[in-house]
């Protein structure tokens, strides 16, 4: 079978990390991928510019589910900058299935909202 | 293997008019094509129209007195007769051509709804509609102040016509389609527009998933509009067109206007052209319009009858084989009787995401479609995320199904479930 | 014989590309196409790309997971960045797709006009423009209450810019052709455009002339609004596009509303996509579009600038070469200085009526346009009755010339002319 | 050459028969081709039910002119009745030259025109 359905994206599609709200969060962000309904929301709690804590939370199919997941585990303790600089291919590295250009933005939704969240903190920084 | 088993070595032979079917995937699977109801394909007599008129005839019609010009308006309009013949209007003139069945339907919104409709007034339409036959009448309410009112279906997608006669009170235009595109259902046209026209309402039908499928009678129908997209019954992209009777589209004002829609021009006044071409504005598809002619030609050829037949038979074989999966966790959505619907299968399998098994699908050189289907008010009403769609036109055969079901078993098997 | 021998080997080489010019006429003459700035004819690799979408890829965009939908949204993504590039915009999004150049200028009327323009505001026209440019704009003015106003031109059709200044006072849009289809004036928008923008107002420009025949930069040009017809530069009919400066066309609200141009929709409200999709109601015309990038690339392998000089050339040989007419009472209309103009020549031959002319003409394989070439207006105002022209394209040799002499000679002979 | 430019075309393209306006006319009508712009008036006078005189003017290309022109010469002293039933055959072998369908517009904008000013008539005829 292809490669793209692989065991720990199944497990992340099912068993997402850091999936829900946080508390009290410092910056947060949504999308839809217009195209196919699919809805993420990212919510960081930030200290001295990186992030102490993260939840996701939305729908959507096992790729994008899976892929917002593994961000979510890779950016606590990174730096906001860090974070709004993170390339679309660091990201489908980390997902590690070949994914074709029709799922694409599946795999790429998280980052963009995640990015959205991030810039909006900076953006707001002098306040 | 009991439903198909009549229409399918027809289909089998239809199948080999459509070239795009012979090929194989990049994988090198055979490619089952159902997502008809999203554009469908084109037999080689469509492809071979356009090659003939770009090859043979094109020219700038209507005011051309050379022989190219001359032939390529005589094609135009004769592919408008066709397809006037295709859905029994009264005459050629009602026919307009647009680039699809949403430009048909903010053609009407525009020139009819803003002239026609004031505060007090309402639109009705249905809880399935495809985004085209409702975010139109979202803005017409809010520009005119009309109040937009919903037939409201069951959990089956089956219209609840028990409160009509009151949802019909103050209703001056019925926006519908004639079949749903997520869930097939058939609306009960014949029950709803003699009580529209009884309370005063025009009616206007979104023929997008009908035409293509059943014989179209607008005249017995009684529809006042009637929209189509050709590219959904074999005909080229960019091309499509509204029915409008004739009385309703002369009193109506223009709605694009420029070169060819005119009858005379000066610096500050205009007088409009007769219909359909009041409604014509700037240089025409011309090509894609003489392609739909064909496409008109090869579907009257097959038979509106036929296709009917051999779809209602393929579905009822496709939710036979696709029942055989339940205990994988599909699930079908839809009216539960064949009889009352269309050749469109909704479905999901288990918790996998219809993206997923749309993927999954796609190795296996199946083509589905998944998604909200643009009718994500449906949707919400329902309480699914997306649902799997597999739809059913004349070039589908048993085999397509067999392959529908091996890759579904496949994906429930990556999924882990059952 | 002096213009044109630099050209004339490569455009004959070229005209081979375009298998409806080696098509002899019923009469079995030699086709000399004369019309194309009415519609252009097809080179080949149009025609296939034509063939290759309904063959190999179709299928209904941006929704699609499978393979073919995968494929036919990549194509239809690349031809809107080619026509991005081919007119200089500065990214993909700020072209959206239109059937032609008059749904274009509609969009822009209803979308941008509607809500910026109110009574005491002005707009700002020419007296050269075809119907598509002025209908809509009598329109909207006669909706929102702001005046129309046109830029005068002269017995040449050459535009009056002596009080521009003043003509551009409160007015808040200027809708200009490039190009005159009538007369081949090229306008002087170097020096309308940055007083527009001094002025305040936002300048559209009807590239339906122009963007065939010469390089366009509308960044150079600093032209909010950029709209051209694909069928009369090489492309097939039913496609052609507006470009927006981005700013502009996000302010807008959208004009067709329905599917794709959606990001999400309840029962009573609606969000819009982004741009370019905000404005592509509907199942899109996929096929032209994809075919449209074809002919961008066949004119970008052909070079614009060669074409222009090309057109220059032939322009310059045909004016010298009917002014041996003028004995006949052929006479000539537009700008006397060949460089002032595009390869349109407007004329007449003594009393015969154009049409006639033109009938004439046909019967010797030679194919011209008569009548007010949707200019009505400006016939009026130069009071000709209707006017004979010949168009000039890449695809145009010497030759074609020759047969027009012949053909305007036996026209003279049968009017009794000279 | 084609037979399609005879002497008597030319002719009644250059002298129009009846052409001009009417002092007092029953009827009239006119008529453009929004393709090309031509344009034809019909000014009839109308005696006991039958064209008593007839003016035609516009303007427009030797055959619209010729054919108009033609048609009026035939109808004086005709029952209005048959003006309002005269085919488009009879016009057309009236002309007598082959038409091209691109022309046929053109050749027949008079007959169009006339019978419009005859139906207008009839249809007025009780007051
Ligand atoms: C200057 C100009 N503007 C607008 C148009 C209208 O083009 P289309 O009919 O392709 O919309 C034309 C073509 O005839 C033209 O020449
Ligand atoms: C019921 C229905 N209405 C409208 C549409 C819109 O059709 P188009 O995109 O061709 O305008 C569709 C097609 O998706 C449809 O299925």
């Amino acid at each position: 079978m292809e490669d793209f359905y692989k065991e720990y994206i199944l497990d992340h599609y099912r068993n997402p990390r850091n999936f829900g709200h946080l508390e009290r969060a410092d910056a947060a962000a949504e999308d839809l991928n217009p195209l196919c309904g699919d809805k993420i929301r990212f919510e960081l709690e930030i200290e001295d510019g990186r992030v102490k804590d993260v939840r996701f939370s939305g729908k959507g199919c096992a790729i994008s589910q899976a892929s917002a997941s593994m961000l979510s585990e890779s950016i606590k303790g990174e730096k906001l900058e860090d974070v709004v600089r993170m390339s679309r291919e660091a990201v489908l590295e980390n997902v590690g299935i070949g994914i074709s250009p029709a799922r694409m933005k599946c795999a790429l939704l998280g980052l963009k909202v995640l990015k959205s969240a991030a810039l909006g903190e900076i953006a707001g920084w002098p306040d | 293997m009991i439903a198909t088993l009549g229409s399918d070595a027809r289909a089998r032979a239809l199948a080999k008019d459509f070239p795009i079917l012979a090929q194989a995937t990049s994988r090198g699977k055979r490619l089952a094509f159902l997502d008809s109801a999203a554009s469908s394909q084109k037999p080689q007599a469509v492809i071979d129209s356009l090659v003939h008129y770009y090859t043979h005839d094109n020219a700038n019609i209507h005011r051309g007195v050379y022989e190219l010009a001359a032939r390529a308006t005589e094609h135009f309009e004769a592919a408008r007769a066709k397809v006037a013949h295709f859905i029994n209007a009264a005459e050629p003139a009602e026919i307009i051509w647009t680039r699809n069945v949403t430009e048909a339907i903010n053609l009407v919104s525009y020139s009819w709804g803003l002239g026609n409709l004031k505060p007090g007034d309402a639109i009705l339409t249905s809880q399935l509609e495809h985004h085209s036959n409702l975010v139109p009448w979202q803005l017409l309410a809010a520009k005119t102040g009309a109040e937009l009112r919903f037939i409201e279906v069951d959990e089956h997608g089956i219209h609840q016509l028990d409160d009509l006669d009151e949802r019909l009170r103050g209703v001056k235009l019925v926006a519908l389609s004639h079949v749903s595109n997520t869930l097939g259902t058939i609306a009960p046209l014949e029950t709803i527009i003699p009580k529209a026209h009884a309370a005063g309402a025009v009616v206007l039908i979104d023929g997008a998933q009908s035409a293509p499928h059943m014989k179209i009678d607008v005249r017995a129908l009684d529809a006042d509009f009637f929209g189509v997209s050709g590219h959904k019954m074999c005909g080229p992209t960019g091309i499509g067109f509204l029915y409008g009777k004739r009385a309703l589209l002369e009193a109506m004002p223009p709605f694009l206007t420029g070169g060819d829609m005119i009858k005379r021009v000066q610096f500050t006044t205009t007088t409009f052209n007769e219909i359909p071409w009041k409604f014509e504005a700037g240089t025409s598809n011309i090509a894609d319009a003489i392609a739909l002619g064909a496409a008109v030609d090869y579907l009257e050829a097959v038979g509106m009858d036929w296709i009917h037949a051999h779809e209602q038979a393929m579905t009822a074989y496709a939710l036979e084989r696709m029942r055989e999966l339940e205990p994988l966790g599909l699930t079908l959505y839809g009216p539960p009787n064949p009889a009352d619907r269309s050749g469109i299968v909704s479905f999901n399998l288990g918790d996998a995401h219809p993206h997923d098994v749309a993927s999954i699908l796609d190795t296996e050189g199946v083509c589905i479609r998944a998604g909200h289907h643009c009718t994500m008010p449906l949707m919400e009403k329902m309480g699914w995320t997306a649902t799997a769609r597999a739809s059913f036109y004349l070039y589908n055969v048993e085999e397509d199904v067999e392959q529908l079901i091996a890759a579904l078993r496949k994906a429930a098997q990556i999924f882990k479930l059952g």
